[in-house]
């Protein structure tokens, strides 16, 4: 099971999504995998979110994680700016 | 009660919802569009959610408000999509039996929602600039050209 | 805006006529004739007001909280008369352009109306004993026989 | 005139209202006089304030006045408990 790729959809919102111009990125892994590594991959992806790179949150299933959150393709995974609602 | 609606809020109904003989006070607050911020005149605000996600954490809230004050009932309500100037954004009522408690209560939750709840808004200007509010981030790396 | 009324108070009405686009933030606070206190069991209220003087009490807070907060719009609505449990004895509207303003402003309008503004609450409890509530006074001096 | 008679109406109110079992007391002075004086007058009127006096509050003309305030006969006087609205 180890080498079978698998898909993790990262869903974008706000400035991320319009810099990215998609609502959602997809990113290969090999295994479950740490939010430490999808950032990499993201911004490998979209290059164009550099400048955001240190504030980017990132949240799965629905609750704020650290870089250290393991993620299969079941989880929901989210990444996008501070908020500002209110 | 949390509510995530891209209509007008109605907070009449919010502010009933938590009336209760066991409270002797209530508080309601309401974030309205504000035209003026440092001379920069708005047109309209844009306000995107992640709906699953500002849900979610909107009830967490309302857990933690029961868990840090004494508070009767809670209401919650933001609102997504396009706000003109006046309109209602966001609306928190709150009951408890003493009013001390009914203040703090009201404060905290949106002060913690506006670090929490993953909403965000992008300002129009009246002079056709528009920009996404991110808090922290440089103004610059948020800036688009309206033609891109 | 300044009311003293027999009649239920019309907070929705008195919310709106604080809105404003120089406002980000309202404020509203509502007591309530809460059915306990401390065990025991209240079954209405009457309010007494010295109407003059408590019009120009609660004018004269609308001029103090405008020069130390920065506040947009103020409303206060204090009901008289018999009031059920549950119903609205006091309404205070506040809207500032920021949500710090309008809470200060506020809790020190109710905490002062509190203080200072003539009117009187009589407990009415459910085994039929009656209060005025004179904050400071000792009880013995209060309580009248029904029958007196 | 320092001779004429005058009448002051106190206008009672709450817990003072039903003690003295009625809504104005009238005191009579002979030229203007310090609310100090008043005081004394209505509690020798009406003995029953008695245990409230210390915490009497006075107003003249709807504001609250010290005992050295000096009120005629057109002045608005009222005297009462503390306040317990809201």
């Amino acid at each position: 099971m180890s080498d079978v790729r698998n898909i993790v959809r990262v869903q974008l919102f706000a400035a991320a999504r319009d810099i990215a111009g998609r609502e959602v990125v997809e990113l290969e892994i090999v295994r479950p995998t740490e939010i430490a590594t999808l950032r990499k991959q993201l911004l490998e992806m979209v290059p164009g979110l550099q400048p955001l790179a240190n504030a980017l949150l990132w949240a799965v299933n629905n609750e704020y994680v650290r870089d250290d959150r393991v993620v299969g393709p079941s989880d929901a995974v989210a990444c996008f700016p501070p908020v500002s609602g209110g | 009660m949390i509510e995530l609606t891209e209509q007008a809020i109605d907070f009449h109904n919010l502010t009933e919802s938590v009336r209760d003989n066991a409270a002797g006070a209530v508080v309601l607050f309401l974030g309205t569009v504000r035209e003026f911020t440092g001379g920069v005149q708005t047109a309209w605000l844009g306000y995107e959610a992640y709906p699953e996600m500002a849900r979610a954490s909107m009830a967490q809230l309302e857990n933690e408000v029961r868990a840090k004050f004494t508070v009767t009932k809670v209401a919650i309500s933001h609102r997504f999509g396009k706000l003109e100037l006046g309109d209602v954004s966001v609306a928190i009522a709150v009951s408890s039996p003493h009013r001390a408690q009914a203040f703090d209560a009201g404060r905290w939750l949106i002060d913690t929602l506006k670090e929490r709840v993953p909403i965000w808004k992008k300002e129009h200007y009246s002079d056709g600039r528009e920009e996404w509010q991110h808090p922290g981030l440089p103004t610059e790396t948020l800036c688009k050209d309206n033609d891109r």
